[in-house]
């Protein structure tokens, strides 16, 4: 009951032969195949962002006279921009600023929005009435607009680009740190701690935020995917991450939608890359959300 | 070598291209019909209505039609310079024998489109307000100022006659009349209605203007210009996307591309889409150019300074961005487009020119390497550039051809608002930079970028040798003897990498078979759009 | 409610005197019987194992006669009603063998449309819960009346009116207007009404009332045992009688079966279950129940309240032999390794134990 | 619950007062302001004529006055002066507003028309092959960038059709302006479809779990009666929760797709007035965005009360 992330009760009962890692995880694929799948572009994703400078054929950066335009082919398997550029390449090296920005994005956002819902849920009272109309305002706004706005104030760069997704991701985390916190701190172990005069700050991070945890794992896994669809956006409006990072979505704007009918390639494969990333972080999202969160279990 | 005849080639072939059409087109045997609306688009919100205020082609694109000046180039004439001056306002002008007084002879008659009739005033107020004389009210920019330091005052005797007084002679004056910037403004319409509505004497009235939608312009009726013009009215609709618009244009929802809209790669597109139309590629005026930080490490160095110049591959600039049909030089625009442009022969003697790409590059990797830096000790630095694509695209090539010398440069996007407070608090040590002219002129191009108390010099460059020059060429009334000087100012400026060049750009236009008396001028893109002659065969 | 009066109020003639057992069903048999539910089990199949929720379970039942069967929860009592119904959800579970027979017609062989015209017109169903049991978004009247058209063709009006005096018939005041009025503005016991008016609707032949009066109070909950007593009288329904709570039983029904863990571990006539219960399990559930012991006039001073050690086991990891055998005082080594066959151990008595009778006789008096 | 209203009330207009000061500071912390723009426009550096502009402009008065004009302003109807056109901002605003509306609306119709039957198919089908199908498309929808989707139909346009269906005019008639904000919205629709299809999903699930359910069943009512007279109806109430929250994020989506197909509307012009610092717009459309979320989130939970029976027939 302390903990909905202990499946190894659960394995056992299945009669799984669970006594390695590894076939835990083949257990747990096979239980959820989508998810799996999406773990694996996730996988595939963080493992090229890594790597990229060993497996990008080429400088992402690197422009070329001869390759302008040129179409995907054997020199340029995704052939390559306007400037020469190879688009596989650029992907390659988009995959690093998309995880940077989908994990800083979402990392700020906790890092800003879990101690916002604790002290809101667990101290109460006045703080706690402050913090819910802070939110309430923060989200009447859509989370694109709210990026937008706070993009253009901090001016484009790689940092700032993070710091205006993490903004908006901040209200959600804190309503949801909140309510199971709210939830939390009303058990007979948070009871029984205040009982033997545990200090409430340490309670509240030792004992009610561990339980808070698999809620917030899914959150935060759907965060990780739109923070990285509005990084997109926003590069595409022009407010995101500049050059000469292989930003994926300003890969899309302007430059590429010239070339839109003579060059579809520089359309179609930042597209995909986007698209696949999301799509892998959406099905583990949800994937997460059956194995941690049982009351919604299907 | 081969960038000499690479350059003379490009020039020509469009040039003579641009030319020939252009003669087809404007062959006046033909009756104009009248009617029609002319569609066209508009690929950026103009930032006002008033000319007077503004310095982009977006601006002079759809409102040149709402003005007259005194004097401007002939719409028809594919090449502008003192000799396709005609009269605008104006009916006649003459030097004074010092060569510090011209006088206008104005048109009667002549109504503003809010029915007040057009004299003297007009113009003596117009000028009193661009320098700065008297109570400018509302007036917020004067970008142009410094094309009238040597404008003492404006007389005027009667109703319909002008005379604008020197402080020292300045032949060019009347080419800067003729730019499509110098309307003509009424005195009794306050600026800021000027900004949104504006009221000219030109053949068309303006209508409305929705940001970010369209421009709706109407014919005068009452247009001085007897018959003219011959359309109905103009109309632009916004459409930020490239692609967008050129498809639309191809696939007949337009008439008119807009002013050097059509990028070099594109037209072939162009051309496969819409086989009937007429494109033609011309010089755009637009160079794109570094902006050098003097004062701050590494590039108060004057070898890092030579190395850099030494560095550019402007065949790989030209390649990329123009398919090699751009043209090199110094800041004037190159022969044979350009009026003031150096003989290939004195070009390529300045430094960084030569044909020899990769002996230039080894010279300059052997003086970084002097230097003490390398591949695995580069210097690393930010490059500012404006977040518009015309910046960006050709500022990443820069990158690429720095990173070649060891100069490791991150491009640093500079939104437009902050652009100039930057490079004025010279917060920068290179910039990539684009310097559009609208008249090819020393006495515009020259002395806005490059005079020490120019409002548009904004790398404040200032060497009292090519103040002094300039204010010399500027009195020169022998147009050979101007030149010499011209190039003598050329070389200096090369020298001291005031702003190296890299390339003057390209730029084509097109339109349908059926619009006619429309031409494009091969030297400005600024110049050509007053569409009095315009009109529709259908 | 006063346990004596609840004892004399038990219908004292216990249906199927010549008795006789069907083959196949271990149990006590029914002459003429209306439903016949033989070796009937229902399994679920989830991640974590199979779950032999019902095992084995058969029984029959007579027109008009009521039926106990009573367990903690989670024993299978409401699997094996929803088993008849059909309703088990499909996934995790499923009906994997057995017969139940109504009017002669096995109703697990019939295909699902079939089935689904059965449900209603000749086995309905009460649920516990009366709360959630209706739909909030329909108002009385129209979930009634959906029976009716669900199974017969009338005419609105009529319709209407059969509603209405459905409503009636189950003692709602006002019938008319509540016809209109949506669950909510129901109390409880109006509520149960109206499900047994829908339930009823259609006069089925059998009627099963899984807990119906557990989620009402205690004053209701005479109430709407006494209505369904005079229903099933009036209507001549059998009544498969579902709960936890033995008063009722005493109060209601005229046979009982006991099931533990999914079995039926005891089945007699309510006279001489309650006389003398043969399965520690029985005898542990009547040890637990006050009013029980009160009813016998001694003192709740002197008997102790007894509760049954343990829990009732996971489905899935049932342990070998007698499944009570963990929970049980008497069990021995025997119990723990061999199941108890389900006999007859006194006439017309039958229970599932190797331990049969022994002990806790004293609870008998 | 009159006095549910009132609160519910009092605190949408709490929150709108909290994002006016929100939006005009995070506004005026931008680098750079208007006289900047307008200055480096005409492409010069001379700090007297910045100086001239932003006197003009007021910019150089203290910054709770300039709120104070702003807000006392905004309570009379006078949302300003646009610096950009000096126009009225309300002239600038008014007329994008029916595109928009017009796109919306038709975009919440696709998405509810695509997402709820997909949802509720996905969820009478639970675990099926047609099931796993239906959320791997609707999660592809959702995770696809809607100015890409924008971007793949107007070239798949172009290249079938030859005819790019991009707003660059009035249409003729309603019919006309509908057939061609039809893409657009579809692409939008789509995208939030996802999010319908999901959460109608969900509910469609929990409400087959109830009681009621198992009672209608026990009734002998069909499978069809089941999913779609007794738990459609009940499903259905989140949904339209869940139009509420949608809403908002149309309005999100709507920010690229009106860039990608030219649309002349508010969300477009907002980015343009971001670009350009035209504080009068920023905050006069940020706060407009703001009250239609809010209103539709306040109209959600009305409509909410008055589908339930079990809410409004409470005295």
């Amino acid at each position: 009951m302390t903990t909905t992330l202990d499946h190894s009760a659960e394995l056992a009962r299945a009669g799984a032969n669970v006594s390695t890692r590894w076939q835990a995880i083949r257990f747990l694929a096979r239980r959820y195949p989508l998810g799996a799948f999406g773990a694996f572009i996730i996988l595939i994703f963080i493992l090229t962002a890594l790597l990229a400078h060993w497996i990008s054929p080429y400088d992402p950066t690197l422009t070329n006279a001869r390759a302008s335009l040129a179409v995907p082919g054997a020199a340029h398997w995704l052939g390559a921009d306007f400037m020469g550029r190879d688009i596989l390449s650029r992907i390659i090296g988009g995959a690093q600023i998309s995880l940077a920005v989908g994990i800083g994005a979402t990392v700020l956002g906790l890092s800003v929005g879990i101690p916002i819902g604790l002290a809101s849920g667990y101290f109460g009272g006045w703080l706690d009435l402050i913090i819910q109309r802070f939110i309430d305002i923060m989200q009447s706004l859509p989370l694109l607009v709210m990026a937008l706005v706070m993009a253009a104030s901090l001016g484009p760069s790689l940092r700032n680009t993070i710091i205006a997704i993490a903004i908006p991701l901040v209200p959600s985390i804190a309503r949801i740190v909140r309510s199971n916190t709210l939830a939390l701190k009303e058990m007979p172990f948070v009871e029984a701690a205040r009982a033997i005069g545990i200090g409430e700050t340490w309670i509240a991070a030792r004992h009610v935020l561990p339980n808070t945890l698999a809620p917030l794992i899914v959150l935060a896994t759907a965060q990780f995917g739109s923070a990285i669809l509005v990084e997109a956006s926003l590069s595409f409006l022009g407010l995101g991450v500049p050059e000469p990072y292989p930003s994926w979505g300003r890969m899309l704007s302007e430059s590429a939608a010239e070339y839109m009918r003579t060059a579809p390639w520089l359309v179609i494969f930042p597209g995909v890359a986007i698209s696949l990333v999301v799509f892998g972080a959406n099905l583990l999202g949800d994937a997460l959300r059956d194995l941690l969160d049982p009351r919604l279990r299907t | 070598m081969r960038v000499r005849r690479c350059l003379g080639w490009a020039g020509n072939v469009s040039v003579m291209l641009g030319a020939a059409i252009m003669a087809m087109a404007s062959v006046p045997a033909e009756a104009q019909k009248r009617g029609g609306i002319l569609r066209m688009y508009h690929n950026d919100n103009p930032p006002s209505a008033s000319l007077l205020e503004e310095s982009t082609v977006s601006a002079t694109g759809p409102f040149m039609a709402v003005f007259n000046n005194l004097v401007m180039f002939d719409q028809l004439k594919p090449e502008e310079s003192p000799d396709t001056i005609v009269p605008d306002l104006a009916e006649s002008w003459a030097w004074a024998p010092t060569g510090t007084k011209l006088t206008f002879k104005l048109r009667q008659g002549v109504k503003w489109h809010d029915g007040k009739p057009f004299t003297a005033k007009d113009v003596q107020c117009t000028w009193h307000m661009l320098i700065g004389k008297g109570d400018v009210g509302d007036f917020r920019k004067n970008p142009r100022k410094v094309w009238y330091e040597n404008l003492s005052e404006v007389t005027i005797s009667g109703d319909y006659e002008a005379t604008f007084h020197l402080k020292a002679p300045q032949p060019a004056l009347i080419m800067l009349l003729a730019s499509g910037f110098s309307a003509v403004y009424p005195c009794h319409v306050p600026q800021q209605v000027m900004r949104t509505k504006p009221v000219g004497t030109g053949p068309f009235k303006f209508v409305e203007y929705k940001r970010g939608e369209s421009i709706t312009l109407s014919r005068n009726g009452d247009y001085f210009k007897a018959g003219k013009p011959y359309l109905d009215g103009i109309t632009f609709k916004v459409i930020d996307n490239r692609s967008t618009r050129l498809l639309a244009f191809a696939t007949g929802e337009f008439d008119l591309t807009y002013p050097s809209d059509v990028t070099v790669p594109l037209m072939k597109d162009m051309k496969a889409q819409a086989p009937t139309a007429t494109c033609v590629l011309n010089a755009s005026g637009v160079s794109a150019n570094l902006i050098v930080n003097r004062e701050k490490p590494p590039f108060d160095n004057p070898d890092i300074r030579k190395a850099m110049s030494l560095a550019f591959d402007r065949n790989e600039f030209n390649t990329i961005l123009s398919e090699g049909k751009a043209t090199y030089g110094g800041a004037m625009l190159p022969r044979p487009a350009g009026q003031w442009g150096m003989p290939e022969e004195v070009i390529s003697t300045l430094p960084g020119y030569s044909a020899d790409v990769k002996g230039r590059l080894r010279e300059a990797q052997a003086i970084m390497e002097k230097l003490g830096y390398s591949a695995a000790k580069p210097i690393r630095m930010k490059l500012p550039t404006r977040n518009l694509p015309t910046y960006r695209d050709p500022a990443v090539i820069l990158l690429d051809q720095l990173k070649k010398i060891y100069i490791e440069a991150e491009l640093e996007i500079v939104d437009t608002p902050q652009w100039y407070a930057k490079v004025a608090r010279k917060d920068y040590t290179i910039g990539f930079n684009l310097t559009g002219v609208s008249v090819d002129d020393p006495d515009a191009n020259l002395v806005e970028n490059y005079s020490c108390k120019s409002e548009r010099n904004y790398t404040h460059y200032c060497n009292a040798d090519v103040d002094r020059l300039l204010a010399t060429q500027s009195r020169e009334a022998d147009r050979e003897k101007r030149r010499k000087l011209v190039w003598d100012i050329e070389r200096i400026l090369v020298e001291d990498a005031a702003r190296p060049m890299i390339t003057h750009g390209v730029s084509g236009n097109c339109w349908h078979a059926h619009v006619k008396g429309y031409t494009a001028h091969t030297n400005s893109i600024y110049n050509n759009t007053r569409f009095e002659d315009t009109w529709l065969d259908k | 409610m006063s346990h004596s009066r609840a004892l004399q109020a038990k219908p004292s003639a216990a249906a199927g005197g010549q008795a006789k057992p069907i083959d196949s069903i271990a149990g006590i048999a029914v002459a003429d019987p209306l439903l016949t539910v033989a070796d009937l089990k229902t399994y679920f199949f989830t991640r974590n194992g199979t779950a032999k929720a019902v095992d084995g379970v058969s029984f029959a039942i007579a027109r008009g006669e009521t039926l106990a069967i009573v367990g903690e929860s989670g024993c299978g009592k409401s699997m094996t009603a929803l088993s008849l119904m059909r309703l088990v959800a499909d996934p995790p579970g499923r009906i994997v063998d057995g017969e139940v027979v109504l009017d002669g017609v096995d109703l697990l062989k019939l295909p699902e449309d079939e089935m689904r015209a059965m449900r209603g017109r000749d086995i309905s169903m009460i649920f516990q819960e009366p709360m959630t049991s209706l739909n909030p978004v329909m108002t009385i009247g129209r979930q009634i009346g959906e029976v009716l058209t669900m199974h017969k063709t009338m005419p609105r009006d009529e319709l209407q009116k059969k509603v209405v005096e459905m409503l009636a018939l189950v003692r709602i005041p006002e019938p008319a207007q509540r016809a209109k009025e949506y669950p909510h503005q129901l109390s409880g016991g109006m509520r149960q009404r109206a499900m047994i008016a829908m339930a009823l609707a259609c006069s089925p032949k059998v009627l099963l009332a899984d807990e119906p009066t557990t989620a009402l109070d205690v004053t209701i909950q005479a109430q709407i045992l006494e209505l369904i007593a005079d229903l099933q009288r009036k209507l001549g329904t059998a009544v498969v009688l579902i709960t936890h709570d033995l008063g009722v039983v005493a109060e209601m029904a005229q046979r009982v079966i006991v099931m533990y863990a999914g079995r039926k571990v005891e089945e007699a006539s309510a006279e001489d279950l309650f006389a003398g219960p043969l399965h520690p399990y029985t005898q542990g559930l009547m040890a637990s129940i006050p009013r029980l012991g009160l009813m016998r006039g001694e003192s709740a001073k002197t008997e102790r309240l007894q509760e049954i050690p343990g829990i009732v086991p996971a489905l899935y990891s049932l342990p070998q032999g007698c499944v009570f055998a963990p929970r049980c005082p008497r069990a021995d080594d025997k119990c723990r390794s061999e199941f108890p066959p389900y006999e007859e151990k006194h006439s017309r008595h039958w229970a599932a134990c190797w331990h049969a009778g022994e002990g806790k006789e004293r609870a008998h008096g | 619950m009159t006095g549910y209203l009132m609160r519910r009330f009092a605190l949408m207009l709490l929150t709108l007062f909290g994002m006016s000061i929100l939006i005009f500071l995070v506004m005026r912390l931008v680098p750079g302001n208007i006289a900047d723009i307008l200055v480096d426009s005409a492409g010069i550096v001379d700090p007297k004529q910045k100086l001239k502009i932003e006197q003009e402009l007021g910019l150089d008065r203290p910054l709770i006055a300039q709120y104070w004009q702003w807000i006392s302003g905004l309570a009379r109807g006078d949302l300003g002066y646009a610096y950009v056109s000096e126009r009225p901002a309300i002239e600038e605003i008014l007329p994008r507003l029916p595109v928009t509306a017009k796109l919306a609306v038709l975009a919440l119709v696709f998405s509810v028309l695509i997402g709820v039957p997909l949802g509720v198919i996905s969820a009478v089908h639970r675990n099926t092959f047609l099931d796993y199908l239906m959320r791997v498309i609707s999660l592809s929808g959702l995770s696809m960038p809607s100015f890409w989707l924008g971007l793949l139909v107007l070239m798949a346009f172009v290249q079938m059709l030859g005819w790019i269906p991009i707003y660059n005019r009035q249409p003729d008639s309603i019919w006309a302006e509908i057939g061609l904000l039809a893409i657009p919205a579809f692409v939008v629709g789509f995208r939030s479809s996802a999010l319908v299809m999901r959460l109608t999903r969900s509910s469609m699930l929990e409400v087959l779990k109830q009681d009621y359910i198992r009672t209608a069943r026990s009734k002998g009512a069909s499978e069809k009666t089941v999913n779609y007279d007794h738990a459609l109806r009940n499903a259905l109430l989140p949904v339209v929760t869940i139009i509420g929250i949608e809403a908002a994020f149309l309005l999100g989506g709507l920010i690229v797709t009106e860039t990608v197909f030219n649309i002349p509307g508010v969300a477009r012009f907002l980015v343009e007035a971001i670009r350009s610092r035209d504080y009068p717009i920023v905050q006069n459309l940020v706060m407009f965005i703001a009250f239609v979320v809010v209103t539709v989130n306040f109209i959600v939970d009305i409509t909410y009360t008055m589908l339930d029976p079990r809410i409004r027939l409470e005295s």
